[in-house]
């Protein structure tokens, strides 16, 4: 299984390029074409998604473990400030991500989707923790998932999840917004068709999960 | 207040109190009082505490600690799990403070059981509980910098804290919520170079302590916020069940690891800092006292940390050791019994109580005789010191207020349970 | 005459255009999603009880008057600080006048106990 | 610890101010527990704080399913001067779950009894403030009681994928 990589234009090549056009090196076509290339075809809605991309500005909003991760992550060791959104805002008017760092319990749901809806537009989401993304290891009367409530963007698993972690679901979004969010493992390995969760016999069409048939019967949950 | 469609059907009264009239029995007139949600979702509470506070101008005249907005029902999933599962559920109860909270259950479990746990895991245990308690009081000087205007301390604090959080995750193989206490010992030998590099931490915390200081303590503006502000005496803490550092420094030296010894505590010497005033200022000088005498506490143990098991051989509590499965019977009848349905706690119930980096932390177990505990109860310091905050809030500047709360250090994981 | 002045006309004119851009930006580029309670006043994510017409103490106003008596006279010692060269010894006392003038003013407000915030 | 004489010798003294207060003392794992009936708490409470109980650590309501008075409350007491520990222990039928508050006694018991009121449904008289702490406030049940459900979500499988709503409708 070979791995389809990014288009032709390697980022070796590019930077090669780049310095011939500053040195002036570069004429006739492949000037004609670097330039076409940078400059004129971006449209508006991408410079506009870049621009949003790059000034993402998290909202405080620490519920639980997962908080205090989410502070090393702005601390100076897996430091956010790289890639500029440090700027952690208190009130959701001036904030336009909003990452919901723990365990989201049923008194607390309604203040959590307030807080969403009065944020800035265009806003993103991110259910960091296991907590957050599933009710993780507390599935009982008082846990919701933020998936419940509100639209999410990025799940980010562990409990609590390294600051690493985080930054990698950050940059993620990023990409996400940018228009070009990296390929997840299914479509980059080609393995559609193994997701554990197959639809009813009707719908199932002919992949590798068509003929999974229940190894238990209905309601038996000896096994889980 | 309608909330969209797919939120959950349940009605949503949130305002048990009448909010409006919550400040009118104070003889300020009542246009001049503001009732106002210092809530949830707030900078400055640690979390999702909310404070009702009836404000007049700037003046606080009364404050309302509103919880329950991180509740998990851990207590209520703590009876659903054999008793070697429930301590990962029971470490995310208090998020700073995770081996005390383990070390609470795993004391309360042995007390029922009545396993004897080795001195070399007693040590261990000792080497990690002082590890944490320096972590917890790092964080709260992070956060409780920021809420004072001092940014940066935090980043001198989170420094400190990465380190500590690279020693529990060489110990143990995570950074946070380690599972690395087991009803009988520890769970894991620590690795070969774990020694060197806590001695290392040990010889550089004292001079990070000494560089927080020399910014801190004699900074005008936190002198001017700190001092003389959140005053409490002795005898309203005690009333209201406050233990902990800020007990310590209203000048009442009462801390459970001189008091009454645990986990081999007495053979350590060690100073237990008290303030006198017993204002944000002395409980601010007590943390970082605390920190310097949690490092000699774990020099002393190191120094004498004895060779031997560090899990009790008691095959009925303890998994034997991975070799011994391949040649002997009983092993591998112990280990799948331990695997599949855990051990059985023959039935009572016990109260066990540690000394967290916030005040007691005990740990009340009840069985009934099968491998899931009936009942698991912790005691936050936290919840409980909650209840001194009108006290320590009412009638000053909504400024101290923030600095109350920041000192005082509740951290909702414990509050909510 | 008008041309010395154009330079400044100018300025004003970008600072305005630049500013409204600024502003306006956002309303034209970001989506629109009219949720119930964006408007709502927000008050740390509980819906919130303080009527409309709730009046601020009097200490409020008088702290802001202080602050921007003595801000207003910060801002006149700037272009003197920069100039003060091209002037010489006259603006050097002309200055310190000035200084003395609101320090007289500061102690008093300072003796009648304003600061102090009752 | 007061031991099993001395926690003898304290039920009696306890029993001759109040008579018939104490219904039994338990002496197990070298910890000391008096049963007292729920009529008298707040009697047996004031005469503990004389006697040099003056810190009360913690309060928490069990459920003991199976047998019959079902809700039971603990007071965890705590002498630190002797460093003495007891637990004063009262069950509760379920039916009429009715206690003294002993808020007047130690005002830490404040936010642990409605604690466990919001739990177990223990209603304290007298308590300045009984509203639930955890739990909204127009939650119905008690959450900790053993035959309330954990609840939760069922976890999808290919088995039961069908049976459950898609997780996000």
């Amino acid at each position: 299984m070979e791995v389809t990589r990014e288009p032709a234009l390697e980022f070796r090549s590019r930077q090669l390029r780049a310095r011939d056009m500053l040195r002036g090196d570069l004429e006739g076509a492949d000037l004609e074409r670097y330039v076409h290339e940078r400059v004129i075809t971006t449209t508006l809605d991408r410079a506009i998604s870049w621009a949003r991309g790059n000034s993402i500005m998290p909202a405080t909003f620490g519920l639980a473990c997962c908080a205090i991760e989410m502070m090393s992550m702005v601390a100076s060791r897996a430091d956010i400030a790289r890639f500029g959104y440090e700027a952690f805002r208190a009130t959701p008017r001036q904030a336009d991500l909003l990452i919901i760092s723990g365990r989201i319990s049923i008194k607390m749901a309604p203040i959590v989707r307030r807080m969403y809806d009065q944020m800035l537009e265009p806003k993103w989401s991110i259910a960091m923790g296991a907590c957050a993304s599933s009710t993780g290891v507390f599935n009982n009367y008082s846990v919701v998932p933020a998936d419940k409530f509100m639209p999410v963007d990025v799940h980010v698993p562990g409990c609590p999840p390294r600051p690493e972690a985080l930054v990698h679901g950050v940059l993620r979004l990023r990409s996400m917004i940018l228009g070009d969010p990296k390929l997840g493992w299914r479509e980059r390995y080609g393995a559609q068709g193994t997701e554990e969760v197959v639809g009813p016999v009707a719908e199932r069409g002919s992949g590798p999960g068509a003929d999974a048939e229940n190894v238990f019967g209905p309601g038996d949950t000896a096994g889980a | 207040m309608s909330t969209p469609p797919h939120i959950s059907d349940r009605p949503r009264g949130e305002q048990g109190i009448d909010v409006a009239t919550a400040g009118k029995q104070l003889e300020a007139p009542e246009e001049q009082l503001l009732t106002i949600n210092f809530g949830p979702v707030h900078p400055s509470t640690h979390g999702v505490l909310r404070l009702l506070v009836t404000l007049e101008a700037e003046v606080v005249r009364d404050v309302t600690p509103i919880v329950g907005y991180l509740h998990t029902g851990i207590e209520k999933t703590c009876e659903d799990k054999s008793y070697w599962k429930v301590v990962p559920v029971i470490e995310r109860m208090d998020y700073l403070a995770y081996y005390f909270n383990a070390m609470a259950f795993c004391g309360a479990v042995e007390a029922l059981v009545g396993v004897e746990v080795p001195k070399r895991a007693q040590y261990l245990r000792v080497i990690h509980l002082e590890l944490n308690r320096i972590m917890s009081h790092m964080v709260w000087l992070g956060t409780g910098g920021l809420e004072l205007g001092a940014i940066s301390i935090f980043w001198y604090a989170f420094r400190d804290k990465e380190t500590l959080l690279d020693l529990f995750e060489m110990s143990s193989g995570q950074r946070m919520h380690t599972r690395y206490f087991q009803v009988g010992g520890v769970f894991e030998d620590i690795p070969p170079g774990f020694e060197e590099k806590v001695r290392a931490f040990c010889a550089e915390m004292p001079g990070r302590v000494d560089q927080v200081e020399a910014i801190l303590s004699r900074n005008e503006i936190m002198l001017q916020r700190l001092r003389g502000t959140g005053v409490t005496d002795e005898q309203t803490l005690l009333d209201h069940g406050v233990t902990g550092p800020l007990l310590r420094a209203a000048g009442n030296p009462w801390d459970l690891r001189k008091a009454a010894p645990y986990s081999s505590y007495e053979d350590f010497d060690f100073k237990i800092p008290v303030g006198s005033v017993g204002d944000n200022y002395d409980r601010f000088r007590v943390r970082m006292a605390e920190v310097r005498e949690s490092v000699k506490i774990i020099e002393q143990a190191l120094d004498g940390l004895p060779e031997g098991p560090f899990m009790t051989e008691d095959r009925k509590v303890a998994l034997p050791p991975r070799h011994e499965l391949g040649t002997s019977m009983e092993a591998l009848i112990h280990h799948f019994k331990l695997v599949t349905e855990g051990f059985r706690v023959p039935p009572g119930e016990l109260y066990y109580a540690i000394e967290g980096p916030r005040g007691e932390l005990g740990c009340f177990v009840r069985s009934d005789g099968s491998a899931k505990p009936a009942r698991v109860h912790v005691r936050d310091p936290s919840f409980v010191n909650l209840q001194a905050f009108r006290e320590m809030a009412a009638d000053g500047y909504v400024a101290d207020l923030i600095a109350t709360a920041a000192m005082l250090d509740p951290v909702m994981g414990g509050v909510d349970r | 005459m008008l041309r010395s002045y154009l330079p400044a006309i100018v300025f004003l004119g970008l600072g305005t255009l630049v500013g409204l851009a600024f502003a306006m930006l956002n309303t034209f580029l970001g989506p629109r999603r009219p949720v119930k309670s964006k408007q709502d006043p927000y008050e740390c994510g509980l819906p919130s009880e303080v009527q409309e017409g709730f009046r601020f103490g009097i200490s409020f106003y008088l702290v802001a008057m202080l602050f921007i008596l003595f801000d207003i006279e910060v801002i006149f010692l700037y272009p003197v600080a920069v100039q003060l060269k091209a002037f010489g010894a006259f603006a050097l006392t002309e200055t310190i006048v000035f200084i003395v003038l609101l320090a007289v003013a500061f102690v008093y407000v300072w003796r009648r106990g304003a600061l102090e915030w009752k | 610890m007061p031991d099993a004489t001395g926690l003898e010798l304290l039920a009696q003294e306890i029993g001759k101010d109040e008579p018939d207060a104490v219904l039994d003392t338990v002496y197990f794992r070298d910890r000391a527990t008096i049963l007292v009936d729920p009529g008298h708490v707040k009697a047996v409470m004031g005469q503990l704080r004389d006697r040099g109980y003056r810190f009360m650590a913690s309060v928490h309501g069990v459920d003991y399913y199976p047998d019959e008075p079902r809700l039971g409350v603990l007071y965890e007491l705590l002498d630190m001067e002797k460093v003495d520990r007891l637990t004063v222990k009262l069950r509760v039928d379920i039916d009429t779950p009715e206690v003294d508050s002993v808020v007047e006694v130690f005002p830490t018991a404040d936010f642990q009894e409605r604690e466990i009121y919001d739990m177990f449904g223990v209603v304290f008289r007298g308590h300045p403030d009984l509203r639930r702490i955890l739990m909204p406030e127009d939650y119905e049940g008690f959450p900790q009681r053993r035959d309330f459900p954990v609840g939760g979500e069922p976890v999808t499988f290919t088995y039961n994928q069908s049976k459950i709503p898609h997780y996000t409708e």
